[in-house]
């Protein structure tokens, strides 16, 4: 019964894509791209379920590392763009264009 | 049961000797006074770099390894060694960009502007992270092409990534801007690391491993048509296309050049590059190397897409960055033909030949550019704007002609050493004797008349236009900054006169292909 | 018949020296042009030196020709290779080149002479020397020349000459008009002799002489044919002859010399030549060819007669003269052997009356200061009283008075075309009545009658250097005629050049032909007498009737060049131009700016918008997806 | 054979020459140099031409090492009659060039020794060119050589330079480029492992591959002819390029594309060069009667010299797309000649045009008054233009039309059309700008100066030499020409009638 798990993975990073899609608040932009990395680690586990092996789940250990990582660095970004603009709207960062 | 992990620490070397400096430089920013640490930090990174190159050309001396090390996660083999060794390369000259710290702010945290950052200038500030930052992204890139399976190249990846997006943000002026390709870079590489990432989950649900091996082996069983091996693969190229800013995720790459400090911008445009088309190579030859004729026909359509939006839209660019960035994207097209260009064996390795020398020319010829870039200086900082190029040639001669000359060099005219890259790739493709990849080399061949043109305005513009009063000034370059454009204009006329000597290391690079 | 063969020469004798005869006066051009100003002292005297230098080697040749035995009687001088494998330089000494080398170099060197009285005054004297002796160079070479590649290098250097003679004073508009006109029109008759080379040598592989015309027999009747009316447009062009006429009246803003050398003596006949020369290969008897041949020289001689009756420019109405005898030279050399040698005849004599009638005439401009229009002339009798005997004797000449050079030879061509059809003979006839009335009009206006020159002008004979030339081509013009017709000299000379016809004809002084054409001229000159003669003649030109206009315009000849390729040509050139730089550099830019304009527009696509950055992402990877599908699936 | 390398000296010496002169400091210094080293080449090249025996082998001076192994690649050079004296026609015109734009380069207040180095460097690709044995090496030079004459348009110019500059580097550019994916094609189809030009002959066989190789040479060779409908590029260069520049473009460079048809696309690739004559033949007669025309109706001088060129380079095509001996040979002949009459013009030109300051016909009138030499020079390269006989342009014109009637009679007729057009440009624009009254604007010009007389002389001496005594050439020519034509399998087709023995 794991394609139930699957399809929620799915659901979750498409709902993660859309939300970075459609958010202005870089960090809840930021937020999305963290939902769509926990939605592979679901994906991650099910399927080392599905396959018998641990690699999966291993793999997801790692995962959260890297987004931890992440997450210190782009917290560091945005707050610093932030302090200057006085404000965490994307849109408001698009003087680099054409 | 378990066996003990064993690691080949000798072919790892390089790696770990990168990632230590990166570690040391970290403690050294903690404990070493703010005076000092830029005297350790500029010896400590160039040295790593020539360790790890010695190491490198030590390995490839002692014989390459045919089986991929640590677990055979980490193929070190001789496409690897070439691209280690083209990157510590390409990186050493950055560094030596970088180490001009006119280009960095004294202080990251200030608001521009603020106060803070008024007496962070006259104290003279400096960030001396930098350093260890470009470390741990040169050892990103290095590990970056060289991992064997997908989880070492999700990490890798990142650890390339992510001292980058901060780096970007650092430019000393244009502050906004800097941070805008900041937060740009870093918010749609963490989106495209996401699809990266959960093509790598469904890959791993089709062959059960994350094996590159493994999941070629599983093709060999299981046929192509899986949707997870379909959606999966093409996640995985999203992740791919996106780093070496291939259409339609190139979006980022003009901004990002644009706003980062010019000397990041030549790190990410050589080296970055070099390392994404690594592992590029990695996964569609080694890992789908037997579903060639499902990924071929999308590649075929990226590639196409690339060179023209890259050619057609660097034509009315006013910025000299950013033209430069679209003249890589246009150039990360040309580079994905040699992709497409499988075959046999011999066939195969006549492509990856000619895509290693590719990367070579294109990478030192880059740096070399930006470097000329950071030269040309308004009161403002970098002279940006194309129109205030106009007349440079009477200005300062030699400059400008170096410059004229990376830019035929990109259009690959003969006798520069992008001719040669050019032909060695489109060769591959030709040599193939598929209409659909001579079409394409064809169409290739269009896109680069058409981008010369606006190698060619610059060049007008330069020589033939006449200098407006107020100019642009010339800086007279650091010893650092004017040996990396020497270094450069020399590897460009080497290559391109006595392209040998480089095309048979690639060839010997080649010969064994990836281990699998 | 077959002709003769061309032996080559075995060398030795002044033969073998021909090239002398152009080598002279080639190196007297050069020596003058390249010398430049330096040379101006002398420069006129080397030119005449070089021009009697040639006569005399034409003369020698002449009497070391006529010392073989008629069978050997063409000889030819290899010189160099030019074209290996197409043509070599190479001379041919046989009756017919050498009469028409001594009639060059003689008249030649008699109007270098003449000129350097003529010229005397003019600051570009020298050139105009270098002009003439590079003329008389390139003549000898077209007559000489024993092929038609060296032939027709020596008939554009003479289009050359003429040309820059025709423009000697390039400063008048005018003149240069009327030098490009030359050598446009006559360029389009050689248009017409490269292609019958081309023609030549693609059926012969061959363009000499030697090696064409015993071959000539074998090609086929349409290709022969072809070949007959090409090298008829070149001779058409150089003579003058309709329908490429219309450049000789304007060649006369040349100075006067040049008018009687060029365009009355000797290049003019250039394509009487080119067609005598061919003739036995390519105007066979009766064949189509030469059937068009005599059909255009009536045609023109008859035109130029009209012509010349309404011009009141001396120099135009002999112009039209000039077009006229020619006319009569073709029709000569239409009909084969039997006309060849009155052609030749006639060309010879008409060419010394014709350069005496021209030098007189500028022996009277020179007496008039330049004034050319006859209305402004009369009673010049009495003052020029050299000029005027020698011009009457012309005149004689020219409208075939009994037994002066004219008569023998014009009656002589006439004779032979009534053999050989009736309806051209007395359209000859004709013509020569309408001779005597325009040439009795000429004289009477110019020489008789009360004065109307204007109070300025001080009539005065011409210097002796002047005259000189003048009295010694008249003597000629008295003899000359009789001399080469009587007892067939000429025909019986040249015989072994062109030929001979079955019989020979015998000259008939008187016969129904001969005094038909006198009384037709005696009608015209005395018209012509009472017309300018009794009645004043008005200083003003007056309107004229309808016909009169006709002939003073040339018979709209320039008006219908103009209508028919000027106007459609100068269209077309716009056209073309427009096109150029409309359509296809249009097509050139249209591109680029395209390709510009599409850039301006996709930038746009690049918002600066992250989420659209994303956008671009989200939506790649799902086509991605798709497209692996669909490929999946194939 | 001698074991001399004569080619590489002849490049090495100018190679050194430009470096050597790009670092003088002085001027004058530079401008002496230049003419020294040009000499030097010049006198090289004669040396090396009588040393050249013309029923030897048919290259010779060979010279060949690896470049580029991996790629097949070969410094391949060596010189057959054709490139020799292609060669030898570059060698006389640098100097001369030199010469004639002593004041040239100092107009624009830009580097003078720039411009002279650029001339040394473009030499030594224009004999690379004609002397490479090596595919790869060829379009090497090939593309090399837009650069400096680009930069020679581009920066010491016209007003409309850099339009003209770019617009003749991207038009070569592009064409350039479609030939590389042909030269790349032609090397995987050999499968020789070779670039080396002997090896290449005859290795392509499928038809359709060799319609392709074809299209891929000729578009680009076309382009540089230029061919019609592809010239629109030539004259916008050549009104602004200067006046050395465009001779050098004109008479040199734009040979490459015709020396490539009959060199390449037509011993490469035989059977295509047929399949594609037709065609080919109609592209040059309309070039050449539309040229012609265009030319009438131009009101700058040297843009009128321009299309007459375009006029002449179809002669030139149609010469060597005939086919016949006497075509070929002439057209090659043509290329010799047409670069010392078109020099001549273009020089001669240019000097009027440096006395008055304007390149329009209209702003002269009655020059010839006032400088009579001038006019005189102008005459004589203007009749050269016409192809009067007598001069060498006549001779290579009538032997290419003759050579082409033996096979296709009617274009060559509606070619010899062009020969009534040429009277009508040429004798237009010279009573225009020198017959007439003097036009005030121009009453004080200065008649030539010793340095112009010493530019003009030679040229017109050889125009006239060769005009009547062309053997010597031809001798060198023929041969070469009949190889390539066997190499094509073509023969000359023979008289309809046969006539006894002559030549």
């Amino acid at each position: 019964m794991t394609t139930h798990y699957l399809v929620l993975s799915a659901l979750l990073f498409a709902i993660g894509g859309i939300g970075v899609l459609v958010r202005r608040n870089a960090i809840v932009v930021f937020m999305c791209v963290e939902l769509m990395l926990n939605a592979c680690n679901l994906a991650f586990v099910t399927f080392a379920r599905q396959h018998g092996n641990i690699d999966g789940q291993v793999i997801a250990f790692f995962v959260m590392i890297v987004a931890a990582a992440e997450v210190v660095i782009g917290l560091a970004i945005i707050v610093t763009i932030f302090r200057t603009r006085r404000s965490a709207s994307v849109d408001d960062a698009s003087l680099l264009k054409y | 049961m378990i066996t003990a992990p064993t690691i080949e620490y000798f072919a790892l070397a390089p790696l770990l000797v990168i990632f230590g400096a990166a570690i040391i430089g970290v403690l050294v920013e903690a404990f070493a006074p703010r005076y000092l640490r830029r005297a350790i930090q500029i010896p400590l990174t160039l040295l790593s770099l020539v360790g790890a190159f010695a190491l490198v050309i030590l390995q490839t001396v002692r014989g390459v390894p045919t089986t991929p090390a640590a677990m055979g996660s980490v193929a070190v083999d001789g496409p690897t060694l070439f691209i280690w060794g083209t990157i510590l390369v390409l990186s050493f000259v950055s560094v030596l960009l970088i180490n001009d710290e006119d280009q960095f702010v004294p202080s990251a945290a200030a608001v521009p502007g603020s106060a803070e950052e008024e007496k962070a200038i006259t104290e003279g500030a400096a960030h001396t992270e930098v350093y260890p930052l470009a470390l741990f992204a040169i050892g990103g890139m290095l590990l970056f092409p060289a991992s064997n399976d997908l989880l070492i190249m999700f990490v890798a990846l990142e650890v390339m990534s992510l001292p980058l997006y901060l780096l970007c943000g650092l430019a000393r002026r244009r502050r906004l801007l800097s941070q805008e390709a900041s937060v740009k870079y870093f918010l749609l590489g963490a989106f495209s690391s996401a699809f990266f990432l959960y093509g790598t989950a469904l890959l791993y649900g089709y062959a059960g491993t994350v094996d590159l091996a493994g999941i070629s082996q599983a093709l060999a069983v299981a046929g192509g048509t899986e949707t997870l091996l379909i959606v999966g693969t093409a996640l995985l190229g999203v992740g791919l296309f996106f780093k070496i800013g291939a259409a339609p995720f190139q979006a980022w790459k003009p901004d990002v050049y644009q706003g980062a400090p010019t000397p990041i911008t030549a790190l990410m445009a050589s080296g970055t590059l070099v390392a994404a088309f690594g592992a590029v190579l990695r996964v569609f030859w080694v890992a789908l190397g037997n579903d060639s004729w499902n990924w071929a026909p999308i590649m075929w359509g990226v590639a196409a897409l690339t060179m023209v939006v890259g050619s057609i839209l660097a034509i009315t660019q006013t910025d000299i960055k950013r033209m430069l960035a679209y003249s890589s994207i246009a150039h990360a097209g040309f580079l994905l033909i040699g992709v497409m260009a499988v075959g046999d064996r011999g066939q195969n390795s006549l492509a990856l030949s000619g895509l290693l020398f590719y990367l070579v020319t294109y990478g030192i010829t880059t740096v070399g550019a930006f470097a000329v870039v950071t030269l040309v200086r308004d009161p403002g900082g970098e002279a940006w704007h194309l129109s205030r190029w106009a007349g440079l040639g009477k200005r300062s001669p030699k400059l400008a002609g170096l410059f004229a000359f990376f830019l035929l060099a990109f259009a690959g005219i003969p006798l520069t050493s992008g001719f040669f890259g050019k032909y060695a790739v489109f060769s591959s493709a030709v040599a193939l004797g598929q209409g659909w990849l001579t079409g394409l080399v064809v169409l290739a061949v269009v896109a680069s008349a058409a981008a010369a043109f606006f190698y060619v305005r610059v060049i007008v513009l330069m020589f033939f236009s006449d200098p407006s009063a107020d100019g642009p000034t010339v800086v007279t370059p650091s010893w650092a900054t004017s040996a990396v454009v020497g270094v450069s204009a020399f590897a460009t006329v080497a290559l391109g006169v006595f392209p040998q000597p480089v095309l048979d290391l690639a060839e010997k690079a080649a010969k064994t292909l990836f281990v699998q | 018949m077959e002709p003769v063969e061309i032996l080559s020469h075995a060398g030795g004798g002044a033969i073998s020296l021909a090239w002398l005869m152009i080598a002279l006066p080639l190196a007297g051009a050069a020596i003058l042009l390249i010398g430049g100003r330096a040379t101006n002292k002398w420069g006129h005297l080397l030119a005449v030196l070089m021009s009697v230098g040639a006569f005399v080697v034409a003369a020698l040749a002449f009497f070391q020709l006529i010392g073989l035995d008629p069978a050997q009687r063409r000889q030819s001088v290899g010189l160099w290779e030019f074209i290996p494998g197409v043509a070599n330089i190479g001379l041919l000494i046989d009756p017919l080149s050498i009469s028409f080398c001594l009639l060059i170099t003689f008249v030649g060197s008699l109007i270098h002479i003449y000129s350097i009285g003529y010229m005397s005054h003019d600051p570009d004297r020298r050139r105009f020397f270098a002009y003439l002796n590079l003329f008389v160079a390139a003549m000898l070479l077209l007559v000489l020349a024993d092929n038609y590649v060296a032939l027709f290098i020596g008939w554009e250097g003479v289009g050359l000459a003429s040309y820059l003679l025709i423009g000697f004073w390039q400063y008048k508009p005018s003149a240069a008009v009327a030098a490009k006109k030359a050598f446009v029109v006559n360029r389009v008759g050689d248009f017409g002799l490269l292609v019958a080379m081309f023609l030549i040598f693609a059926q012969f592989g061959s363009l000499q002489f030697a090696e064409v015309f015993p071959a000539a027999g074998q090609a086929s009747q349409g290709v022969s044919t072809a070949i007959g009316l090409l090298l008829l447009l070149g001779a058409c062009g150089k003579s003058a002859q309709l329908p490429l006429q219309s450049w000789l009246l304007d060649a006369m803003e040349g100075p006067t010399p040049v008018s009687a050398l060029i365009h009355a003596a000797t290049m003019v006949t250039a394509g009487v030549y080119l067609v005598v020369r061919s003739g036995a290969a390519f105007f066979p008897e009766g064949s189509t060819a030469a059937l068009v041949v005599t059909i255009v020289g009536v045609a023109t001689l008859l035109a130029g007669a009209i012509i010349g009756t309404a011009k009141d420019d001396i120099k135009k109405g002999l112009a039209g003269s000039t077009m006229s005898q020619i006319g009569y030279m073709m029709l000569a050399a239409g009909i084969g052997p039997a006309g060849y040698a009155f052609a030749i005849a006639h060309l010879i004599s008409h060419g010394f009356f014709k350069a005496d009638l021209f030098l007189g005439a500028g022996s009277v401009m020179h007496a008039m200061n330049d004034e050319v229009d006859m209305r402004r002339y009369g009673g010049l009798r009495k003052l020029l009283p050299i000029t005027f005997v020698t011009f009457f004797i012309g005149y004689l000449a020219i409208i075939g008075f009994p037994l002066l050079s004219g008569y023998f030879t014009k009656d002589g061509i006439i004779e032979s075309v009534m053999h050989h059809s009736a309806i051209l003979g007395w359209l000859a006839v004709v013509g020569a009545g309408i001779t005597g009335f325009y040439m009795t009009r000429m004289v009477v206006m110019t020489f008789f009658g009360p004065k109307r020159w204007d109070e300025k002008a001080h009539p005065h004979e011409s210097p002796a250097v002047m005259t000189w030339p003048l009295i010694i081509l008249s003597v000629f013009s008295i003899g000359l005629g009789a001399y080469l017709v009587l007892s067939n000299r000429l025909l019986l000379f040249l015989a072994p050049a062109v030929g001979q016809p079955e019989e020979l004809p015998h000259f008939a002084p008187f016969a129904v032909t001969g005094l038909a054409t006198l009384a037709l001229v005696a009608v015209g000159a005395a018209i012509a007498i009472v017309k300018y003669g009794r009645s004043e003649v008005p200083v003003v030109q007056p309107r004229g009737s309808f016909l009169t206009v006709f002939a003073r315009r040339d018979l709209y000849g320039d008006a219908l060049n103009e209508a028919l390729f000027m106007r459609p040509g100068q269209w077309l050139t716009r056209l073309a131009v427009f096109f150029d730089n409309r359509g296809i550099d249009g097509v050139v830019n249209g591109l680029a700016a395209g390709v510009g304009g599409s850039s301006g527009r996709l930038r746009k696509i690049q918002t600066g918008y992250v989420r659209s950055y994303a956008l671009s992402i989200f939506v790649g990877a799902a086509v991605l997806a798709g497209a692996w599908f669909v490929v999946g699936t194939l | 054979m001698t074991a001399i390398p004569w080619l590489s000296i002849l490049m090495g010496v100018s190679v050194l020459g430009a470096l050597g002169v790009s670092f003088l400091k002085n001027d004058k210094l530079a401008k002496q140099a230049t003419l020294g080293v040009s000499l030097l080449v010049l006198v090289l090249a004669v040396v090396m031409t009588v040393g050249f025996s013309p029923n030897g082998d048919r290259f010779q001076y060979a010279e060949t090492y690896d470049w580029i192994p991996s790629f097949g690649v070969h410094y391949a050079v060596a010189v057959d009659g054709v490139a020799l004296v292609l060669i030898l026609l570059s060698a006389v015109l640098v100097p001369i060039v030199v010469l004639a734009s002593w004041h040239d380069a100092e107009q624009g207040k830009r580097s003078v020794r720039t411009y002279f180095a650029l001339l040394l460097v473009l030499e030594a690709m224009m004999i690379g060119v004609f002397a490479a044995t090596d595919v790869f090496l060829f379009y090497v030079f090939f593309e090399a050589m837009l650069i400096p004459m680009y930069f020679m348009i581009g920066s010491y110019g016209g007003a409309q330079r850099s339009y003209a500059a770019v617009k003749f580097l991207l038009y070569s550019l592009f064409g350039g480029l479609l030939m590389l994916v042909a030269v790349i094609a032609l090397y995987n189809v050999a499968d020789k492992n070779s670039f080396l030009f002997p090896d290449l002959i005859g290795a392509v066989t499928d038809p359709t591959t060799q319609k392709w190789l074809f299209l891929g040479f000729f578009i680009a060779f076309a382009i540089k002819a230029p061919l019609w409908p592809v010239h629109t590029w030539l004259p916008d260069a050549a009104a602004q390029a200067p006046a050395g520049a465009a001779v050098l473009l004109v008479g040199v460079l734009d040979k490459v594309g015709t020396y490539g048809m009959l060199r390449f696309c037509l011993e490469l690739f035989p059977d295509a060069a047929k399949w594609a004559t037709p065609v080919v033949i109609a592209l040059s007669v309309i070039g050449i009667v539309y040229g012609a025309i265009v030319a009438i109706g131009q009101t700058d001088i040297k843009r009128l010299i321009a299309y007459t060129s375009i006029s002449h380079f179809g002669f030139i095509t149609m010469g060597v797309f005939a086919m016949t001996t006497t075509a070929a040979s002439g057209a090659t002949l043509y290329m010799v000649n047409h670069g010392f009459s078109t020099g001549v013009l273009f020089l001669v030109a240019g000097f009027l045009i440096y006395r008055r300051g304007s390149q329009f016909i209209a702003d002269y009138g009655g020059v010839q008054k006032v400088a009579p030499l001038l006019a005189g020079a102008f005459l004589i390269a203007g009749l050269s233009g016409l192809s009067l006989p007598g001069l060498s342009t006549f001779v290579s014109e009538f032997m290419v039309l003759l050579g082409t009637y033996q096979r296709y009679a009617v274009p060559a007729i509606i070619g010899t059309t062009g020969v009534i057009l040429a009277a009508i440009y040429i004798l237009w624009m010279y009573q225009r700008t020198m017959n007439g009254p003097t036009a005030e604007s121009v009453a004080e010009m200065k008649d030539l100066n010793g340095r112009e007389r010493w530019v003009v002389a030679p040229l017109i001496a050889l125009i006239v030499v060769l005009g009547f005594f062309p053997k010597p050439l031809l001798d060198v020519i023929n041969p070469a020409v009949k190889e390539s034509l066997v190499n094509v399998k073509v023969t000359d087709p023979a008289p309809v009638v046969a006539v006894k023995e002559g030549q």
